[in-house]
C-alpha cells in the first residue's frame, strides 16, 4: 500500500502527541494532584492511531480502563482529558468518571469501562445501532487479552457474524493482564478468538507498527462500511510500563529486564519517527516544530486542568437519571 | 403444562372500577403486546429483543406475532448469551435505539448482572450526563408446578438496591400497558419485573397509547386502620386480604407501588400518618428484600406516626422449593396479610403503642 | 471395534429402559400429579447410554434440565427420580428439585442445574477436584445446543484445557432451544467450539448410534484417565417432542412434521434393536422379556412415588445450610 | 499510586483491649495470610485461587508468596473469566475441596452472580442437602483516588438478599484472622466482603489458628443511650463516632455485626431494648441495602423498645463519582454518625417518643 508524506506524517504526529501527553502525565503524576488511577498506554500507541487514522466523527469507538490513546486518536479534546484525571467540572465527564472512564461523544466515543471486557458487547450493540439505523458508520471496539478471557467475548463475535454488524474488534494483545503472561491464562495463541476466516475478516499484526495496523484497520473499515460484517484484528505488543501508576515495574521481578528492554527498542513511535528520517519524509527541524507544538498544547491543556473549578460535593446527586 | 401455560380465566379485583360500554376487558399478555405493538409503530427507534419473542409461545402471549408485523429485523430472537445481549442492547441503547430485551425468568438476568449493574446503571452518572441508556429489560416472576429454586426468584430486592436503574412492577392490566409505555419512553435503563400469576388475570385497558408516571404509586382502597403496601402480584392478594378485613370491621388501605424505584415515598408516608400501622408484603424473600427498605423507610421518616411494629409478609429465606407441599408453605398471601393486619389492630385498643409487643 | 454381545445387549437395554421411563412419564403427565416442568429426552438416549457405558461410579457427571437420561444411564436410582417427580419426600432431591434437579452422589451425579450452561463449570470444576485429589476419576459435562451460545462453555474450555483437567464435554446438538434454531443462534456450524484439535480430542459423532458414541467417548475417557487433558464430543442429534411437557408439538408449526418424522425413523433404539436382531444377536422373545422386566420396574417405580409421603410445609426452612 | 497500595500505618481503634507481652501487633493483611497460611497447611483439600494471588502485590499482601511455600497447584493465578471460574470453584466445592477465590474488588462478583446466586447459594438445599458446596469468595471493597463507580461498590446489600449465602464482614484484623479460618471451615458458600480501608490498620493477632462463629456479632463498646450498628470499616468510623460522643456525655453502644447473614438478631435486639434509639451505619448504598435490613428487623421486633426513628448513615444513591471533592460527599463516616446520633438523643428529654419528627 501506498501511503502520502501528509498521511505519514499525520499518523506520526498522532502517535507523538499521545506518547508526550502520556509522559507528562506520569512525569507529574508523584505529586498525587490527578487523584486517578491510570493506566498509560506507552508503546500502544500504533494501535489506537492506526486503526483511528480509518475512522470519521460519525464512527464509533469503545475502549477501556487503558484508554487515553483511543480517546485522542479518535479526536478526544486534550483539555477536557487532562481535566478529568484533575477531577475538574471541566473534564470530559465532568469529573464523574476519571482516568477509567472517558467520553466524548461529539466524535463517537460513548463512553470507557474499566470493567475489563465489559466494552466488547456494548460496542457489539453499538453497531447493531448503526445496522438497524442503516447508517454508514462503524464501531471499533479496542480491548486487551485480559478481556478475551471473558466468555463474553465469543458471545459478542457470535452476534456480529449471525447479524453482520460492522463492528471491528481490535485485540490489543500486550501480553499481560497486570502481572499474569498471557500464556498462563490462555490455553494456546488462538484457541478459541480469531478462528473463524470464513465467517469474518481475521487479521494478526504487528501492533508496533502503525501502517501494518493501518492497513488492516483500512480493509477491516472498508468491509464493515460496504456491509460485509464484522472484523477481528489482533495487534501484537507489549506493555512496557507498569499495569497502572507511573514509571517502570521491572523491580517487581515477574518479567526481565531484557524483555522490557527488548520491547522498548520496538517503540512504535521511535522506530517509526526514524523510518521516515531514513526516508527524507522528515526532518529534525520538523520534529522539533511538531514536538513544541505539541508541548504548547499539552502546557494549556493542563494548565486549564489545575485551573478549572472542582466539581462540588453539594451537587453529588445530579446526572443519576437522563430527563 | 400449567406450568408455562396459563389461561386468562380470572378478572382481576376491581380496581379501577371504570364502568360504562367503553371498558374493554383484555388479558394481560394481550395489554403488554398492545403496549408494544403501539410503541413499535410510534416510533422507529424501538426494537424488542429476546430468547423466544418470535416463537409460537410469543413470551406468554406478551410478544405474539409481532416479528410478522414489524419484521424479524425489529423483533428477534436471540442466543441464549445474556450477559453479551444485555451489554449489546446497552450499546444499541448508547446508540439511539430504544430496545427492550425480553426475558422469560428474572433467574436469567443473573448472567447478565455485570452489564445491568455495572454498565447500564452508571453510563449516565460516570459520564457525567453525556450519555443515556434508554433501555428496557422485561423478565416474569416464574411460580408454581415445580419451577424450583433457580426459574422462580423474584429478584426485586436485588435491583431495588442498584442506583441509576428505574424498577418497575405492574399490577393491572392497565398498568402494564401503560407502564410499559412509560419505561420504553423513559430515558434510563428500566428494569420491569412481571409475575407470571398476573396472567391469570384479565382487565380493563385503554385502546389507545397512555402512559403511567414512573415513581408514582396508587391507592387501590382507600382505609383508615392500616397500610398494607404491596407491589406486583402481591396488590391482588392485598387487596383481597382487604376486603376480607373489612368483614370484620378492619378498614385496611391498600398502596400498590407500581413502581419500587423511584419509591413514591410521600403516597406511603401520607398514609402510615393517617393510619400509624403498617403490613409490607411482597413476592420475594424477606430478609433484605424490598419490605426492608419500605419498612426502614417509614421506621426513619414516618416514625412519629406509627403505632405499632412494622410487619412484613414475604417468602421465607429459603430458595423456592420444588415439591408443591412445600411450595404452599413458601408463598405468602392473602393468608398471611390478613393475620399481620390482625395482629396489628389489635394494638389499637392500647393507649400507649410502644408497649406493645408481639408474638 | 469389537463390542461383546453383552456390551451391546447392556447398550440397547439401558437405552429401552430409559424410553420406556420417559414413555411412561409422558403418558401419565396429563393427570397433573407430577407437579414439575418436564423435558424428556426422547430421541437422544443413545447419548447418554453411550457415554455412560463408559464410566463407573466413582466418576462424575454433570447435567442440566433434560436430565432424566443421563441420571438413569450413570445408575441412579429409578424410584427415587420418579418419586421425585411426584414431589415426594422420598424423591432423589426430598421433593427439592423436581425434574429439572436430580442428584444421587453415590452414583457420582452431583445434582443438575436448570441455568442452561450453569453445568459447564461446575462439571469442569469437579475435574479440578478430580485432578487435585489425583483420583483416577473423570467428569463429563452433558450440555445442549442452547448452552453452547454462552460465553461460560469457552470459560470453561479454555481452563480445562490450562490445567489438563479430565473432564469430557459432550455436545448434544439436538437442534433447538426451545423453538430456536440453532442455526439462528451460532454464526457457524463449528465457530468457537470443538475448534482446537491441537489443544484436545475433539469430535463429531451420530447421536442416534449409540456405538459411535460409545467409541468416542471410550477414547475420551482413555485420554482423561491417562492424563491427557480434555475432550470435547459432538453429538448430532434431535429432540423429535415439543421442549417441555408431554407430547409432540408439530401442530405449533416452526418445524415441518416431515423433519420430526425423518428424525424418527432414525430413532436410536428402535435402529438399534433392527440392527441386533438382523445380526441376531438378539431375539424378539428376548426384547419381550426386556420389556416386560423394564415394565415391572417402571410400575414398581410409579407405586413407590404415588405411596411416597409428601414432604410437610413445616419442614420448609431444612436444608438450607449444611452443618 | 495510592490507589493501589495502602500502607498498614494506624492501629485500629483498641477494641479488644489486650495488654501484657503476648500482645503480637501484626498489619491487616498479614493477619489474612497467616489464616490462608495456616489452613492451607492443616487441610490439603484447601486451595487459593484468583486472578493475581500468586503476583508480586499478591492481593494486597493477603495472598503473598503463598505460592511459594504450597506450589503453584494450590495457589494459582486464573483468567478473568469470572462466571466460569467461579462455576469451576463451585465444582470443585461439591468435588470435595475447599477452593478460597479471591477478587479484588465485590464488583467483579457481578459477572459471577449467576454461579453465586442461582449455583452456590442453591446447591444444597435444592438437592434436599445431598451436596455441599464449601466455598470461600472474597473480594475487597474499593474506596479513594478515583476507584469510581465500577470500582468502589459495597455490594453487601445484595448479598445479603440471598439465602444460601453466608456473608461475612471483619473490621478488626483478629476478626479478619479468625472469620477467614471459620469461613473456610463452614460447609455452606461464605462471601468474605473486606474494605479496602481495614488495610491501613494494625492490630493485635494471636498467632495460632482460631475461630470466630460465624452469626454472632459482638459489642465494641458497650453504652446506655443509644446503638449503633456496624460492620467491616463502617465498626472503626462507629467507634471514634461514639469516643467524640462520649465527650458530650452521650454513651453510645457499638456493635459490630461481623457476619450479615446469619444476622445476630439477638445482639442487636437486647440492646435496642436497652437504649431504644438506633443507628444503623454501612459502607454501602442506603436504599435497599444492609440498613434497610437491620433497621426493619428492629421496626419489626423492637418496636416496643424504640424512643425515636431510626436513622440510616449510608452512602447517597448515586454511582460513586470519581472526583475527590465528590467523593467526599459521597462517603459517610463519624461525623455523619455523630450527626445521626445527636439527632436522635435529642429526643431523650421528650416525654412521649412517638410525638417526635426529625428535620
Ligand atoms: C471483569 C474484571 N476483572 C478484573 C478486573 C481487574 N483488572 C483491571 S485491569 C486488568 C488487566 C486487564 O488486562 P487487559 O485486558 O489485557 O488490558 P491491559 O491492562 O493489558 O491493557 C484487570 C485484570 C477488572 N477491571 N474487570
Ligand atoms: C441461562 C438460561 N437462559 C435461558 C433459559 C431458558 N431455557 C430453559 S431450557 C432452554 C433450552 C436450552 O436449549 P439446549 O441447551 O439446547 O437444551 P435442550 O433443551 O435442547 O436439551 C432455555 C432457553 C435457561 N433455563 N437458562
Ligand atoms: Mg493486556
Ligand atoms: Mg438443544
Amino acid at each position: 500500500m501506498k501511503f502520502s508524506q501528509e498521511t505519514l506524517l499525520r499518523l506520526y504526529y498522532d502517535m507523538f502527541r499521545i506518547r508526550k501527553t502520556q509522559l507528562r502525565i506520569e512525569s507529574l503524576y508523584h505529586l498525587d494532584e490527578m487523584k486517578t488511577p491510570i493506566h498509560l498506554c506507552i508503546g500502544q500507541e500504533a494501535i489506537a492511531v492506526g486503526v483511528c487514522a480509518n475512522l470519521n466523527k460519525y464512527d464509533y469507538i469503545s475502549s477501556s480502563h487503558r484508554g487515553h490513546g483511543h480517546y485522542l486518536a479518535k479526536g478526544g479534546d486534550l483539555k477536557k482529558l487532562i481535566a478529568e484525571l484533575y477531577c475538574r467540572e471541566t473534564g470530559c465527564s465532568k469529573g464523574h468518571g476519571g482516568s477509567m472512564h472517558l467520553v466524548d461523544t461529539s466524535i463517537g466515543h460513548m463512553g470507557s469501562s474499566s470493567i475489563v471486557g465489559g466494552g466488547i458487547p456494548t460496542g457489539t450493540g453499538m453497531a447493531l445501532a448503526i445496522h438497524m439505523k442503516k447508517q454508514n458508520c462503524v464501531s471499533v471496539v479496542f480491548f486487551g487479552d485480559g478481556a478475551a478471557d471473558e466468555g463474553v467475548l465469543y458471545e459478542s463475535i457470535n452476534f456480529a457474524i449471525i447479524k453482520k454488524l460492522p463492528v471491528i474488534y481490535i485485540y490489543e494483545n500486550n501480553q499481560f493482564s497486570v502481572c499474569s503472561r498471557v500464556s498462563a491464562r490462555q490455553a494456546g495463541e488462538v484457541v478459541f478468538h480469531a478462528v473463524a476466516p470464513e465467517y469474518m475478516f481475521t487479521k494478526t499484526v504487528d501492533g508496533n507498527t502503525v501502517l501494518e495496523v493501518y492497513e488492516a484497520a483500512r480493509e477491516a473499515v472498508l468491509r464493515a462500511r460496504n456491509g460485509q460484517g464484522p472484523s477481528f484484528i489482533e495487534c501484537k505488543t507489549y506493555r512496557v510500563r507498569g499495569h497502572a501508576g507511573a514509571g517502570s515495574d521491572a523491580k517487581l521481578g515477574y518479567r526481565s529486564a531484557e524483555e522490557i528492554g527488548f520491547w522498548e527498542s520496538k517503540c512504535p513511535v521511535t522506530v517509526f519517527c526514524e523510518e521516515l528520517l531514513k526516508k527524507g519524509l522528515i526532518t529534525q527541524n520538523e520534529i522539533q516544530d511538531m514536538e513544541q507544538d505539541i508541548d504548547l498544547e499539552i502546557d494549556e491543556a493542563f494548565r486549564f486542568a489545575q485551573e478549572s473549578p472542582l466539581p462540588k460535593g453539594e451537587h453529588i446527586l445530579q446526572y443519576l437519571f437522563s430527563e | 403444562m400449567p406450568w408455562s401455560k396459563i389461561k386468562p380465566e380470572l378478572n382481576e379485583p376491581d380496581f379501577n372500577n371504570v364502568t360504562g360500554k367503553d371498558k374493554r376487558i383484555i388479558p394481560y399478555a394481550d395489554a403488554i403486546r398492545e403496549a408494544l405493538d403501539q410503541a413499535l409503530s410510534l416510533d422507529a427507534n424501538v426494537f424488542v429483543m429476546g430468547q423466544g419473542v418470535d416463537d409460537p409461545s410469543g413470551m406468554f402471549g406478551a410478544t405474539l406475532n409481532l416479528h410478522e408485523k414489524y419484521g424479524k429485523k425489529r423483533v428477534f430472537d436471540t442466543p441464549l448469551a445474556e450477559n453479551g445481549l444485555t451489554g449489546i442492547a446497552v450499546g444499541a441503547a448508547i446508540g439511539g435505539m430504544r430496545p427492550v430485551y425480553f426475558h422469560n425468568r428474572p433467574d436469567f438476568l443473573l448472567l447478565a448482572m455485570d452489564q445491568i449493574v455495572n454498565h447500564a446503571s452508571k453510563w449516565h452518572y460516570m459520564f457525567g450526563g453525556a450519555v443515556n441508556v434508554p433501555l428496557v429489560i422485561w423478565a416474569c416472576i416464574g411460580r408454581g408446578w415445580g419451577s424450583a429454586a433457580q426459574h422462580s426468584q423474584a429478584l426485586q430486592g436485588l435491583f431495588m438496591h442498584i442506583p441509576g436503574l428505574k424498577l418497575v412492577m405492574p399490577a393491572t392490566c392497565y398498568d402494564a400497558k401503560g407502564l410499559m409505555l412509560s419505561s420504553i419512553a423513559d430515558n434510563n435503563p428500566v428494569i420491569i419485573l412481571e409475575h407470571r400469576y398476573n396472567f391469570r388475570h384479565k382487565g380493563f385497558v385503554p385502546k389507545e397509547p397512555y402512559r403511567i408516571p414512573i415513581g408514582k404509586g396508587i391507592i387501590r382502597k382507600p382505609g383508615e386502620d392500616i397500610t398494607i403496601i404491596a407491589a406486583s402480584y402481591m396488590v391482588s392478594e392485598a387487596y383481597n386480604a382487604a376486603l376480607e378485613l373489612s368483614k370484620d370491621g378492619i378498614d385496611a388501605e391498600v398502596i400498590d407501588l407500581r413502581t419500587l424505584r423511584p419509591l413514591d415515598e410521600e403516597l406511603i408516608l401520607t398514609s402510615v400518618k393517617k393510619t400509624g400501622r403498617v403490613v409490607v408484603a411482597d413476592t420475594g424473600w424477606k430478609t433484605g428484600g424490598i419490605t426492608a427498605e419500605i419498612s426502614a423507610l417509614i421506621a426513619e421518616k414516618g416514625f412519629a406516626s406509627l403505632r405499632a411494629p412494622i410487619l412484613r409478609v414475604a417468602c421465607p429465606d429459603v430458595p423456592t422449593p420444588a415439591g408443591y407441599t412445600l411450595e404452599e408453605a413458601f408463598y405468602a398471601g392473602i393468608l398471611e396479610i390478613v393475620t399481620a393486619v390482625r395482629k396489628l389492630v389489635k394494638c389499637k385498643e392500647r393507649a400507649d403503642a410502644k408497649k406493645i409487643t408481639l408474638k
